[in-house]
């Protein structure tokens, strides 16, 4: 089983510390992630938004990259860019004539063998996870999953779409606390962070307000879109609240990292907008029953 | 010789708007055997039963084929006709160029050479068929009715007020179904006990009712005027004889926090309870799942109250066995529960309700007597929000139906509540409005302009909680679709109506058809509204598709008259369509040898052994033999004899294959 | 070839031509409004979805679908798939929202508010076209100059590249060339730099 | 395609399949006008040699089709029809005719929808695997 990784663009650039922190963990696990050959941008909400075939054909070749280096899975860690790779595949492996003319355009036959993974599913899979714990990050977190982890859920066939929960289950095991809260699924106003930053602003603010007014420490993303607007937009988020949030939001990477006891600063933490500063954690491990429960899951 | 009738039905433009009749009479005409072949407008009217039965005599006719509807609509009508004319009714055959031709096929040549194919395949038969008698059979005059909801109520109490006996079969430890779950009733408001309980007890005390409560229906074998019940009562763990319904039990159990069914789980009962204190019988029954006795070993405090000495720990469930004409099925439905509406937070949130919940709520004798407190901390809610059609007309969540009573009884609910809380605000979010009945327009408009409930054209996107306020997303799509908020202290979801869950199994124990959502199949959608397909089984209530009290009690009372006419006779007429062992004459006597497969497959036992003996007494050969009255003609048989010596009058040998024959072999009929 | 010779007529209105695109038949849409209840962004919508999906069922009245061509609300639409996640009726509304978004582009009948929103997708198209991969600095810059928001986040390419979020030279893709000629055959013809 | 309009006979049980048919005209839903109905009082009736016979006599293809497993009107007799046509078809293998020519559902009364797309698919199954000619072969092996 060859598990391929597909950063995304945003990995390479603005979401630097997922990058980071995924790989840390990845080598803290022990696993390999090589990254696909000469991968392109999948198109992200720009392509789709402009022409079907170019939509489809960007995350076509990626995939089709992934497969001819032989991979059989590809983790795809940015949520959007998991969607577009996702949908691909979908309509593709759905449409046979469709699937022909896009591998004409790509220049090569893509069969949709490599399956697509999210971080979400690729942690998952590692066995006794919570037996790796350190430092049990003992926080009450809100796990945002946005839009497209979950949705649509023909395509992705992953968790529910409404109250998911896989995320705040994986926030257990390391010993985190997460909160029901009802933000979970809401759109942040993705990729409209640089045109209509005015929407970000607005959308996101709904959902750090939520969440700070359950009491949560922390936002846990998996999407560096997310994250740009819940993190760097966060002066834009206040001035139109009128009020400060002082929740950080971290990768769910992250969180992890530190409970397996890596660095700081090899997560990346020092390059968020907000300070990832938290009061002192209580220094104890997760409690028996705590970690019983978890195992059932 | 052959001298078959052939008579092409146009049914107005139902059947010559695709088909060229004319073409099709004059190709029947053509077809060796036919003697007699014409077209008319309405074959089934006065004027053209008349014109068979006059060719029957002029023509001398041996047979004959009506091209028209499908069998399933005017065979008996047809078949009648001829035997007034003195042609034995089996010797008449429909073709069946309606429903299966003209309805469903372009206006073509196709259509119409299609419709030929049928009338030469049906001629091919009918020129097979023989002469039959039909079989009497006799009528046990008692009908057995199950579910004992509002819906077998009145069907029983009809029957019995006939004069025949009725066994009533209720799965429940009592009678009463969800109408006795209800608060008040729409359009009239007036109570549901009150109306109801008088009818319970009248069940209880009528003298030609037996009533089996807490019981389920085992089996059912036979057929229509013939059936086997078996009948499994559940054991209360009480003798019932001796029990007074004195309560004693119930009010020392030690168990009190179970949530009670009836209450639909608002409230509790012990582990020994009546579900309500109008309960018919008025007895008791232990839940064993929850019972310490069953569970541990210990406790049986409800032995040593008792009075009468009438628990019975070591009670076991007792089948019993009943001899019934009729069965009339009323096991009524159930509203949609679970985990099935994640972004209505249904099931995780205390205060986002059904139907049935509110119901319990608003109900003098429900959890809070009348009082209306919403469940999470027992406040008075100021706001309200209904939400209409909630799973209904939504096949994302697997029901495409409209539930039909969810309008009138949210409409209800809007209005209970502004009674009861009178500065309270109630908002109702619909689609459409299907206020279709006696007085309930008007019923709808009292609640918006009477008691001001505010109704918003739109579905309900989300509801989540947030500072012990549900808030709930919608849109008013009479307003530009704007999106809105509401925070609301409640929120009450009318939740689908759907088939219960047993639905299924009870259809498949007594063979009657349902649909994709387990509501029971009516044998016409219009004119047999309550016959099953399966004859001498019929249809009450919400089994069939969701209905309010009013359609229910008149659907029941509809299946009571037909049970009573089928009991108004000695005995039943039956058609002969069933398995015959062939006879010779010796020295073979018949070509059955005697293997008995058919006996195995046979799923009524038909099949019976019969010695031939000569003069001497001597055995000669062992035959297989089918009892006329038990065989229903499956056929099975004779599909499965391998010495072709079993065949079934109707869909006989060389019916089926000559039909074969026919519609493939175009004669000098093609076109 | 079907059996049936009862095919609607195709390609006719833009409900006709949607349909062909994507299999969303708008004729199922029973206006509950869902869809409009739990949007996002349906308060900045002039036509929420709902609506947009009426406008489309009115097939008769090739003014409306002319409305929802030139709507804002197709290129407001953030693809969050709630919408289509909540639909009763499994409407892919988003799919939809796509197809009249390229239809509309065709047309020449982008909505006059949704001049930045193109400007940022072409910008953000143009990084992939040439490069491979989105470059950020170069697309701010792109943007910057189709949408003339030059002050528009000033300070936070400074901070940016201070926490090593921003990089001056672009990652070249090594099958550019077969990029281009995808780009070629797909967004050319429709997609002349403005 | 060509124009080539298969004979399809469809042998079905008189309570679900035929009542289903029964339900899809009273809707008017349509469906290709190929396909005739034999009735039968069920499909356990149903002499699986009458296939032969029709093939024999120019059937292109066959439909049987009953009531659902659990819900036939006598009980059993759809499960008797089942292990009929698992056997029959090796006998149709063993023939040399395409087992795809036949196909076996289940449609019940309420299903009237379901019967117009079994009618539509099995014709264009049919149009594409072409005309039945191996009949005549089959009169040579005494079936007729």
């Amino acid at each position: 089983m060859k598990t391929g990784f597909y950063p995304g663009c945003s990995m390479k650039g603005s979401a630097r510390e997922y990058s980071e922190s995924l790989l840390a963990v990845a080598r803290a696990l022990g696993r390999e992630l090589p990254e696909i050959p000469d991968w392109n941008c999948c198109g992200a909400t720009a392509a789709h938004n402009l022409d079907r075939n170019l939509a489809l054909a960007l995350p076509a070749r990626i995939l089709a990259a992934a497969e001819k280096d032989g991979m059989d899975e590809v983790l795809v860690p940015c949520a959007a860019c998991y969607s577009r790779l996702s949908v691909t595949r979908h309509e593709l492996l759905e449409d046979e004539e469709l699937r022909q003319k896009i591998s004409g355009l790509i220049e090569a036959d893509y069969r949709g063998t490599a399956r697509v993974l999210n971080i979400i599913e690729w942690l998952a899979g590692v066995p006794e996870l919570e037996k790796l714990v350190k430092v049990p990050f003992a926080r009450r977190v809100a796990c945002y999953y946005g839009c497209l982890l979950v949705r649509p859920a023909g395509v992705v066939k992953f968790d529910r779409p409404e109250e998911p929960q896989s995320m705040d289950l994986l926030m257990k095991k390391i010993g985190a606390e997460p909160l029901d809260w009802a933000f979970k699924t809401e759109c942040c106003g993705a990729g409209f962070s640089v045109s209509r930053t005015d929407l970000v602003a607005r959308l996101s603010g709904l959902i750090l307000d939520d969440a700070v007014s359950r009491g949560a420490e922390a936002v846990i993303v998996a999407c560096p879109m997310c994250h740009l607007n819940l993190d760097m937009r966060r002066p834009n988020i206040e001035k139109l609240a009128k009020k400060k949030f002082n929740i950080p939001v971290i990768y769910l990477t992250q969180a992890l990292g530190l409970a397996i006891g890596l660095a700081p600063k090899k997560l990346g933490l020092q390059r968020h907008k907000v300070a990832v500063k938290f009061p002192p954690p209580e220094a104890k491990p997760p409690s028996a029953d705590k970690l019983a429960a978890v195992g059932e899951v | 010789m052959a001298r078959i009738g052939v008579f092409v039905c146009l049914c107005g433009e139902n059947i010559s708007a695709t088909v060229d009749v004319q073409k099709v009479a004059a190709a029947a005409a053509k077809i060796p055997g036919v003697a007699h072949s014409v077209e008319y407008k309405y074959m089934c009217s006065d004027p053209g039963q008349q014109m068979i039965q006059n060719a029957i005599k002029e023509k001398n006719l041996t047979g004959v084929v009506v091209a028209a509807c499908s069998p399933r609509m005017h065979e008996p009508t047809f078949r009648r006709a001829c035997s007034e004319a003195g042609l034995n009714p089996f010797l008449c055959e429909m073709a069946n160029i309606r429903e299966h031709c003209s309805w469903v096929h372009e206006k073509s040549d196709a259509t119409t050479n299609k419709a030929i194919d049928i009338v030469r395949t049906l001629v091919a038969k009918v020129k097979k068929n023989k002469a039959l008698q039909p079989i009497k059979v006799p009528v046990t005059k008692t009908a057995l009715v199950i579910g004992g909801g509002i819906a077998g109520i009145q069907a029983s109490l009809d029957i019995a007020n006939c004069g025949h006996k009725v066994i009533l079969v209720e799965k429940e430890p009592s009678i009463g179904g969800h109408m006795s779950q209800l608060s008040e009733t729409f359009p009239t408001l007036d109570c549901s006990q009150c109306i109801l309980t008088p009818r319970m007890v009248e069940v209880a005390q009528h003298a030609n009712i037996t009533l089996y409560s807490y019981s389920e229906l085992e089996s059912l074998d036979g057929f229509i005027g013939n059936f086997k019940a078996r009948i499994r009562k559940k054991a209360r763990s009480l003798d019932e004889k001796l029990c007074t319904g004195c309560g004693l039990c119930a009010l020392k159990c030690p168990l009190k926090k179970i949530p009670s069914e009836f209450d639909a789980g608002l409230g509790t009962r012990p582990a020994i309870y009546v579900p309500f204190p109008q309960a018919v019988p008025n007895k008791p029954v232990i839940d064993r799942s929850h019972c310490t006795y069953y569970l541990k070993g210990k406790c049986r405090l409800c032995e040593k109250v008792c009075p009468t000495q009438a628990i019975r720990f070591d009670q076991e469930d007792e089948i019993v066995e009943a001899e019934v004409g009729a069965v009339v099925l009323a096991s009524g439905f159930d509203i949609k529960h679970g985990d099935f509406f994640p972004e209505y937070g249904y099931g995780k949130y205390k205060d986002v309700i059904d139907g049935l919940q509110f119901e319990r709520l608003a109900s003098a004798s429900g959890p809070t007597l009348g009082e209306m407190r919403r469940p999470s901390d027992g406040k008075v809610p100021e706001t309200v929000v209904f939400v209409a059609c909630a799973g209904s007309r939504d096949p994302a969540k697997g029901i495409e139906y409209c539930s039909k009573i969810c309008c009138m009884y949210t409409a209800k609910h809007a209005m209970l509540y502004k009674h009861k809380v009178h500065q309270g605000k109630p908002y109702v979010f619909y689609m459409d409005i299907r206020a279709g009945g006696k007085m309930y327009e008007e019923f709808v408009r009292r609640a918006m302009e009477e008691d001001g409930v505010q109704y918003i054209r739109g579905r309900v996107s989300r509801i989540y909680e947030r500072g012990g306020k549900l808030i709930v997303k919608g849109a008013d799509t009479l307003l530009g679709a704007r999106p809105m908020e509401i925070e609301a202290d409640m929120v009450v979801l009318a939740t689908a109506g759907v088939a219960n869950a047993g639905a299924e199994e009870l259809a498949q124990k007594v063979h009657v058809s349902y649909d994709s959502y387990y509501f029971y199949s009516e044998a016409h959608p219009k004119l047999r509204p309550v016959e099953t397909n399966t004859a001498g089984i019929f249809l009450a209530g919400a089994c069939q598709a969701p209905k309010d009290i009013p359609e229910a009690v008149a659907q029941a009372s509809g299946a009571a008259s037909k049970v009573a006419a089928m009991f108004s006779q000695a005995e039943l007429v039956r058609e002969p369509l069933i398995a015959v062992v062939d006879r010779q004459a010796p020295p073979l006597y018949s070509t059955c040898v005697g293997c008995f497969l058919c006996q195995t497959s046979c799923p009524y036992q038909a099949i019976e052994k019969e010695e031939i003996h000569g003069r001497d007494g001597q055995l000669i050969k062992t035959v297989a033999k089918v009892n006329p009255g038990l065989c229903q003609g499956c056929g099975t048989c004779v599909a499965l004899c391998r010495s072709k010596s079993i065949d079934i009058q109707g869909f006989s040998h060389e019916q089926v294959y000559d039909e074969v024959l026919a519609l493939l072999n175009r004669g000098e009929s093609d076109v | 070839m079907r059996s049936d010779n009862h095919a609607h007529p195709v390609g006719r209105t833009l409900a006709d031509r949607v349909q062909e695109k994507t299999g969303v038949d708008v004729a199922r849409c029973y206006q509950c409004g869902k869809c409009s209840a739990g949007c996002p962004l349906a308060a900045d919508m002039d036509f929420p979805p709902s609506q947009i999906m009426h406008l489309l069922q009115l097939r008769e009245f090739p003014e409306f679908a002319e409305l929802a061509l030139r709507s804002h609300t197709i290129w407001l639409c953030l693809t969050c798939e709630i919408c289509y996640c909540r639909c009763p009726m499994e409407l892919d509304i988003p799919k939809l929202m796509d197809a009249l978004r390229h239809e509309s582009l065709a047309q020449k009948k982008v909505n006059p508010k949704a001049k930045d929103i193109l400007a940022f997708h072409r910008a953000f198209l143009d990084s992939v076209r040439y490069t491979g991969r989105l470059f950020e600095m170069g697309q701010i810059v792109d943007y910057k100059l189709r949408s003339r928001h030059f002050l528009q986040d000033l300070l936070q390419a400074p901070w940016m590249f201070l926490v090593g979020k921003l990089h001056l030279m672009p990652e070249r893709v090594r099958g550019r060339r077969l990029l281009g000629r995808i780009f070629a055959k797909t967004l050319k013809g429709k997609e002349k730099r403005t | 395609m060509s124009d080539f309009n298969p004979k399809i006979v469809a042998f079905v049980c008189n309570w679900c399949t035929y009542a289903g048919a029964d339900l899809t005209g009273t809707s008017r839903m349509k469906y290709s006008p190929q396909v005739s109905i034999i009735r039968f009082p069920c499909t356990g009736r149903i002499d699986f040699m009458l296939l032969l016979k029709a093939f024999a006599n120019g059937a292109d293809g066959i439909i049987v089709s009953g009531c659902h497993p659990n819900d036939c009107h006598y009980s059993s007799g759809n499960f008797h029809a089942r292990r009929r046509w698992i056997i029959f078809r090796a006998l149709l293998d063993f023939l040399g005719i395409d087992v795809r020519r036949v196909q076996f559902s289940w449609v019940s009364a309420a299903e009237g929808a379901k019967w117009a797309e079994l009618v539509n698919s099995t014709a264009d199954h049919i149009r594409q695997l072409g005309p039945f000619s191996g009949y005549q072969r089959l009169r040579g092996l005494g079936v007729e």
